[in-house]
């Protein structure tokens, strides 16, 4: 480190910089590479105890069933990421579901015309969300707890002990959740594009990265005039507009809509989002974390079934499972930031 | 200097302290009594009111130390697993011909275990706890059911499970609400008159700085964990005893509603702010509020929507009479140093 | 006064502003004009308004009356975005990063180069970033995030993001707080730079000398009114601080000559990987020793070893002849180690807590038996301590009870002091005790160190102000990547033999 | 120590009805009765009391619905508490849990409410009246039976229930096995019991769960209407169809398209607005003294006609109905 006094010290540092920011690359990758190797070993595990577990059904369901947990991880990656949280994102999930099964029951309406009115519910859930948490500065916990509340009484006042039942739900809603295109399910195809547009956004666009900057430092985004209450209000808008668009798809998939169908989802999307890597204090995560995240959770349910694992097992595996999750990542970056100290490029 | 401005700025800052939280959600609380007793006869009467306050009992108890933890800048999602595994354990030692009165050490230290492990993660491996104990509710809630399966065992000893429905002789008080009222006591001088509590607000509000002055951060986190584990392994017991029956799901989502109640008295999630006095407050809110509506035959879902309500009104409410004071004071700058 | 105002316009203006917090009133009728081409300096005491003026200039605030003027326009700035868009780059006086992004994105951060398509170019944004460190001549890399960085890498990098921005208007709040006479000097040579090409800038610091290099005029404020504007040619120092303090200065290193005592603290081949390695040396009571080094050089880490924030992976400490286990700050304090940490926002003080329980909370113990029996702290006892303790350090405060953020930053440092010497420790570490303390005050925090050393107390004292180490210190012990490279008695040392074994040149000759 | 042999099990002589009944009085006009079922949006549950409510409007009784938007053990006792401070008559209750609403259930018929429970059972101590809307016995074997007969006596099967604690449910399955013993059902093998929860999602998956973790899976049983309408719906979607059997209890409105595409041949129910009819009925007949809820006494229901009350104080609504495509468009509920 005689480069101080030299002049140019351009050249000797950004070298000794490549190798470390390789490993804090890797590190940042790894993340989604841990994720994604528990996941690969535990469907190999299973496969060879269970074929029939890769079987093409066996396939489908699982992406079936981990869509729509991933949309809503990915919305509530862009809230959590800002340093905030949604906690009413199932509530919103089940109003949308049960006010679009009774708008669209016994018609013939079709995709779009759901798609649109529940995007619409779940915009406007999120644009109060978003408005009393940006504008008014309130606490994101609290007042998405509240919302919870409210959207989930809503929610049984207008369903009043009354179900939507699938048999009603025009068929050409009820394909957008069982069809395919070119044999992969339209689900999955709708949940991935969504998080490849979201993941590549918040990526490679300035305004992307301010998303991160805001969950950060708060302080710092405000000096750096970042227009926060826009951001997060963005942010709640999306998560709201991707819970709407989940409720259409959960309408779609299962038909039959009792009130507040999504109940106690919060925390499963939360999980998802931590157990993918998004730091739970902002700033740190990518939605494709997230959305393995969701991978992980619903294969995990679906293997402990196929391995015939006593059902009581299960929520206590997925309980230790998330724990595991957490701390191996923890331990790894734990792990990787003492060997960045001992190889200290400043004293190297 | 000092001393002069002293002097002017008590009154500006009187005022501010006025609108706080817990000084609403008081106010409120004050309201929906009186309120409640005009409304309908049958809610003032001693009877309602005993059993309204006998029913908060759980959420009540287990609110204590999550004040204490919220403060601190940390959150126990778990509490309701760990009350409804305490409960399972019960039933399951209960059947398997145990002693009631060995059965409660036992489910006691199993609370705690459960405590001290959200704890170790925390502390040990630098874990937030939202995330830790979002994974523990599912391990404890899944433990329960493993223990106990599809089963609901009841019939518990009568003199115990007496204790958790009827009064202190000769009082309207019962048992639980006057124990909740002796740990408040007890947790409110904690809280705010001593060390350790000086020690909690520095952590929720900078835990580095509190860490430089010397103060035990990681040892005081484990140790209010394991404090939540174990009262809510007791709030375990009192449940299965008060409704008579251990089941696995026992308590589910009652998480939410201690964490509401701490909220609603004005906690600052972040850590750092707050007042125990709030959330005793908070806690009588919701449960009187919610007898109140039922006695009305209001609806349940109306009883959501007016807890959500509640809940976004109490934070809103400073905030915005902030707002308005400031509004106000930049009015008229030249008034301020008179 | 006599200003000799070029013929344009200022660039930017307050002009008779005001502002107040509550019933602080921080600013009365304040002008300050900022012209193109000049180097403007804003000189007063701690808490007299300065960081005010820049975040009224920032937009983070609005004057309660008075106008801000662009180019003789008044402006309204509506908050920060508005004061960048109209060209002012800002440096504040405590750095505001992103923790977790990179270092080259919190300097582009929202401005970051793009491709054609209008997505983030990372390439080009990193090697823009490594060309202002060159500029700079400091070796940072841009890729790694900022959390973690020291104080001074963490201005390095506010002053990247700020040069970076080519603005019409540069603020610096004292920007050479944390840094050494290396950094210093090359942020000079870019701020002339940037004043040749027409920029103006207003520049604050406490070291007065700096003033006097770099800038051609200057405002002095006072308890928030503004005292005057005038030229730096024919001022001499003591008539700027006659200005900023209305009194004549004290000798500025009161140093006592004490017979040192027995040891109190002994440093034995101290080693953390990576950071520092076999560091030993003693302190003894009555004793003031200076760690001097270049930034980064891991004094502060030495510190933070000793009183056991951080662990060590070797190595020995002994406080009055006994073994202090790893990493035990408690244990520390028990022995009599106190500490005031560099970065005071973030270690040193909890921001939000009230002033009286920011000084408590270091003697928590102690005041629980001072307020009688049973373990209840008494209130009273608390507040009649503390404000002991504000008055003794002179301490500018309204209420004991406001949350010790409102402080202005020299008297939040003072209650930092307090808060420590309240312990009374037997050994005192203080690292950069008096960075961003004005010079009045400079002078008390060093007549009390000296004073403290004089009743028996050994301090060790990290500082990157080379006169102060000169002038208080009995021993200067020299860090040098990671390595004590010389120990220099008072006699002999200056600030040559000082900088030599600081950058190097003397490494191994000396060493204890 | 108190051990579960040394406790006196809790109160079970607790209020026994000491009163003699009056078959003939007359049903008293404005009797106040309230319904209060698992779970206020459970939409079965919901027609059930609906039809209570309608029956109370024919003696002139004030009837209502009231309860907890979820099915927690716990969540109704603060409901009963709430009935007893408004002095209802009478309260008709489907309990979550057989225990955990005892306690107030004793309390309130301390204060002289009569209790009624339909659909799910309380302790037997803590009711007047159990409206059982079938013999349970008689469900749970005539469920085996009618599998039996769907896949030609031979094959694994699982059942698909809803939550791990409810009563009823349990109580099927413990009559399903019991009829498993019987020799006629060699060939038939119970392989799982699984739990949807009687949510339609969780139902949902647990039916794939299933169908891949048990390849020569024959057949299911869900004695749920949540759970036959998910694991219809799956099965209909799937390549399982007209493979694997599917019945149990379900609603003619939920099952109807089902059975049309010929994913489920046979299931049965009972009428869901006699159930309530009958409870109401029961409820009246309590409060006026007509019944006291003693073995052998004789319940008066409208149109339904008699009903005797049998042993524990059940009384039995009928068989369960067999619905099938012959017969399930006379149907509407
Ligand atoms: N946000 C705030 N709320 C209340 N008071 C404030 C606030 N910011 C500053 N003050 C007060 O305004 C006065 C001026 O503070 P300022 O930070 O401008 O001083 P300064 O000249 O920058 O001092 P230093 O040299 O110590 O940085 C001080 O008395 C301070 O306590
Ligand atoms: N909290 C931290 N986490 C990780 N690395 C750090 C931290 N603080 C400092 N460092 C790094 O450790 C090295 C030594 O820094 P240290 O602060 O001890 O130097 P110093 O000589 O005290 O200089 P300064 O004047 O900045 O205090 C530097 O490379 C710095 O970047
Ligand atoms: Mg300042
Ligand atoms: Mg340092």
């Amino acid at each position: 480190m005689t480069a101080v006094v030299e002049q140019p010290p351009a050249q000797p540092k950004v070298k000794a910089g490549g190798g470390e920011r390789g490993l804090i690359d890797l590190v940042l990758r790894f993340r989604e590479a841990g994720i994604l190797g528990a996941l690969v070993v535990l469907v190999a595990v299973t496969t060879v105890i269970n074929p029939r577990f890769l079987s093409a059904q066996g396939v489908e369901d699982i992406f079936l069933n981990a869509s729509i947990l991933a949309l809503l991880a990915v919305g509530q990656t862009l809230v959590v990421v800002t340093r905030n949280i949604d906690l009413s994102v199932g509530s919103v999930v089940g109003l949308v579901a049960f006010v679009v099964g009774d708008f669209v029951s016994g018609t013939q309406h079709g995709v779009l015309v759901a798609v649109a009115l529940g995007v619409a519910i779940g915009a406007a859930c999120g644009l109060v969300n978003g408005l009393l948490v940006s504008f008014c500065g309130v606490p994101a916990l609290v007042v998405t707890l509240g919302t919870l509340y409210v959207i989930q009484g809503l929610n049984h006042y207008i369903a009043h002990g009354e179900q939507i039942s699938a048999a009603e739900v025009p068929g050409a809603i009820l394909s957008l959740g069982n069809g395919d295109l070119l044999g992969i399910p339209y689900l999955p195809l709708i949940s991935v594009a969504v998080m490849l547009a979201v993941g590549y956004y918040l990526r490679s666009y300035s305004s992307g990265r301010e998303f991160y900057a805001i969950g950060s430092s708060p302080e710092a985004a405000r000096l750096a005039g970042i227009p926060i209450r826009r951001r997060v209000l963005t942010a709640y808008l999306a998560a709201g507009v991707l819970a709407g668009l989940a409720g259409t798809l959960w309408l779609a998939r299962f038909g039959t809509v009792v009130a507040d169908p999504a109940r106690g989802w919060e925390l499963d999307v939360v999980a998802a989002v931590v157990v993918g890597g998004v730091a739970i204090v902002g700033g740190v995560g990518t939605v494709y974390g997230a959305a393995l995240g969701a991978l992980l959770i619903t294969t995990i349910g679906s293997v402990l079934v196929v391995l015939k694992i006593n059902p009581f097992w299960q929520e206590a595996i997925v309980g230790l499972l998330l724990l595991l999750a957490i701390s191996a990542d923890r331990l790894v970056a734990l792990r990787l930031a003492r060997v960045l100290r001992k190889r200290n490029v400043r004293h190297g | 200097m000092a001393e002069a401005t002293g002097t002017v700025r008590g009154k500006g800052a009187g005022a501010g302290r006025f609108v706080r939280w817990d000084v609403v959600v008081t106010a409120l609380l004050v309201a929906v009594f009186f309120g409640g007793v005009g409304i309908s006869p049958d809610f003032g009467n001693t009877d309602n009111l005993s059993f309204a306050l006998g029913d908060l009992g759980e959420i009540a108890l287990i609110a204590l130390p999550m004040t204490l933890l919220v403060v601190c800048g940390q959150v126990d999602l778990s509490v309701a697993s760990v009350l409804g595994l305490a409960g399972a354990l019960t039933g399951w030692l209960w059947n398997a011909g145990w002693a009631f009165e060995t059965i409660v050490p036992v489910v006691l230290v199993v609370g705690v275990v459960c405590g001290l492990v959200n704890g170790l993660l925390v502390t040990r491996l630098g874990l937030p706890s939202l995330a830790v104990t979002i994974g523990t509710l599912s391990l404890y809630r899944g433990l329960a059911y493993v223990v106990l399966g599809t089963e609901a065992v009841s019939q518990f000893p009568a003199q115990y499970a007496e204790l958790t429905t009827t009064n202190v002789p000769g009082t309207p008080i019962p048992y639980q609400v006057a124990l909740f009222v002796l740990l408040a006591v007890v947790t409110a001088l904690v809280l705010h008159a001593t060390g350790v509590g000086r020690a909690l607000f520095a952590i929720g509000a900078q835990e580095d700085a509190a860490f430089h002055a010397g103060i035990r951060v990681k040892r005081i986190k484990l140790v209010l964990f394991v404090v939540s584990g174990l009262v809510a392994a007791f709030a375990g017991i009192v449940y299965t005893l008060r409704y008579g029956s251990a089941r696995a799901d026992n308590g589910v989502g009652l998480e939410l509603a201690v964490i509401a109640a701490v909220l609603l008295g004005g906690v600052d999630f972040d850590g750092g702010k707050g007042t125990l006095g709030g959330v005793i407050s908070g806690v009588l809110l919701i449960g009187l509020l919610r007898n109140l509506l039922m006695l009305n035959d209001v609806a349940t879902e109306i009883q959501s929507i007016v807890t959500g309500l509640l809940l976004i009104v109490s934070v809103l409410t400073p905030r915005l009479a902030g707002v308005v004071r400031e509004r106000r004071a930049r009015r008229r700058p030249a008034a301020a140093p008179a | 006064m006599n200003t000799s105002a070029p013929p344009a316009p200022p660039r930017l203006a307050l002009v008779d502003v005001s502002k107040a917090f509550g019933a602080v009133q921080a600013l009365r009728g304040v002008t300050v004009e900022l012209y193109a081409g000049e180097v403007h300096a804003l000189a007063g005491e701690n808490g007299a308004g300065k960081s005010t003026v820049v975040k009224t200039f920032a937009g983070v605030h609005r004057p309660d009356s008075g106008e801000v003027r662009l180019d003789g326009e008044p402006v309204v700035f509506g908050g920060p975005a508005d004061a960048q868009a109209a060209g002012v780059a800002v440096i504040y006086q405590e750095p505001t990063l992103f923790p977790d992004l990179s270092v080259a994105e919190n300097i582009f951060m929202g401005r970051q180069p793009r491709t054609s398509l209008g997505r983030i170019d990372r390439r080009a944004m990193h090697a823009a970033a490594a060309d202002l460190f060159a500029r700079l001549g400091v070796p940072l890399d841009p890729a790694q995030p900022a959390r973690g960085l020291s104080i001074a890498d963490q201005q390095v990098v506010e002053i990247a993001k700020a040069i970076s921005r080519d603005a019409k208007v540069l603020i610096m709040d004292e920007p050479t707080a944390a840094l050494t006479g290396q950094e210093v000097a090359r942020l000079f040579a870019v701020t002339r730079t940037l004043r040749e090409a027409g920029c103006a800038i207003l520049f604050i610091s406490h070291r007065l000398e700096e003033i006097f290099e770099l800038c051609q005029r200057v405002t002095t404020l006072r308890d928030g009114t503004w005292v005057g504007t005038e030229t730096l040619d024919g001022l001499t120092t003591d008539d700027l601080v006659q200005r900023m303090v209305g009194r004549e200065l004290d000798d500025l290193y009161p140093k006592q000559e004490v017979a040192p005592g027995r040891v109190a603290l002994k440093v034995s081949r101290l080693t953390r990987e990576g950071v520092f390695t076999d560091v030993s040396f003693q302190v003894r009571r009555g004793e003031i020793v200076a760690l001097a080094g270049l930034v980064g050089a891991g004094r502060s880490e030495v510190a933070r070893a000793i009183f056991g924030v951080d662990r060590w992976d070797a190595g020995e400490v002994e406080v009055d002849g006994r073994a202090l286990p790893p990493a035990s700050p408690t244990a520390a304090m028990a022995a009599g180690l106190a500490f005031v940490p560099e970065d005071r926002r973030q270690q040193g003080l909890v921001m939000d807590m009230s002033i009286e329980r920011n000084m408590g909370l270091t003697q928590l113990r102690s005041l629980r038996r001072a307020s009688g029996p049973g373990p209840l702290i008494s209130r009273r006892v608390e507040r009649d301590r503390a404000r002991d303790w504000a008055l003794r350090l002179q301490l500018k405060f309204s209420r004991l009870s406001d949350p010790v953020g409102v402080l202005s930053g020299g008297n939040q440092q003072k209650v930092v002091l307090a808060k420590w010497l309240a312990t009374e420790p037997s050994v005192l570490i203080v690292d950069e005790p008096t960075r961003g303390i004005d010079v009045g005050t400079k002078a008390e925090v060093h007549r009390l160190l000296s004073e403290l050393a004089a009743q028996d107390m050994a301090v060790l004292m990290i500082s990157s102000d080379l006169p102060e180490v000169l002038g208080m210190a009995d021993r200067v012990l020299v860090m040098h990547e990671g390595r004590l490279v010389a120990e220099i008695p008072r006699a002999e040392a200056t600030e040559e033999s000082v900088m030599a074994a600081a950058t190097g040149q003397r490494a191994g000759k000396e060493a204890a | 120590g108190t051990t579960k042999d040394s406790a006196n099990s809790g109160g079970g002589a607790g209020a026994a009805s000491t009163a003699s009944a009056n078959p003939n009085a007359p049903l008293k006009e404005g009797i106040k009765l309230a319904f209060l079922p698992k779970q206020i949006n459970n939409p079965y549950l919901t027609l059930v009391d609906k039809a209570g409510i309608s029956a109370a409007g024919e003696y002139k009784g004030e009837a209502k619905e009231v309860g907890p938007s979820d099915a927690s053990a716990s969540s109704q006792v603060s409901y009963i508490n709430t009935l007893v401070q408004q002095r209802q008559d009478a309260i008709l209750i489907s309990a979550n849990d057989p225990n955990a609403v005892c306690g107030p259930l004793q309390q309130a018929r301390q204060r002289g409410i009569k209790v009624v429970s339909y659909d799910s059972d309380t302790a037997p101590e803590c009711r007047d009246v159990f409206i059982n809307q079938a013999a349970s016995e008689e469900i749970g074997r005539s469920q085996v039976k009618l599998l039996a007969e769907l896949m030609d006596g031979e094959g694994e099967f699982a059942v698909l229930s809803a939550t791990a604690n409810a009563t009823n449910q349990n109580t099927w399955i413990k009559y399903m096995q019991e009829e498993l013993k019987k020799p006629e059902y060699a060939k038939m093998k119970l392989v799982k019991i699984a739990y949807g929860d009687d949510d339609d999602q969780k139902s949902f998956q647990q039916t794939q769960g299933l169908l891949q973790a048990y390849p020569n899976l024959k057949g299911i049983i869900a004695p749920t209407t949540v759970g036959i309408a998910a694991a219809a719906r799956y099965i209909s979607g799937s390549q399982y169809k007209g493979k694997v059997v599917v019945t149990g209890l379900g609603t003619p409105n939920q099952m109807r398209q089902f059975v049309k595409d010929g994913t489920v041949e046979k299931f049965q129910l009972w009428n869901p607005n006699d159930l309530g009819y009958l409870a109401s009925y029961a409820a009246a007949a309590l409060v006026s003294g007509q019944i006291t809820g003693k073995q052998g006494e004789v319940l008066k229901a409208g149109r339904l006609g008699e009903r005797t009350v049998g042993a524990n104080g059940e009384i039995v609504l009928g068989p369960p109905f067999t619905f099938e495509a012959s017969n399930i468009d006379q149907f509407d509920f």
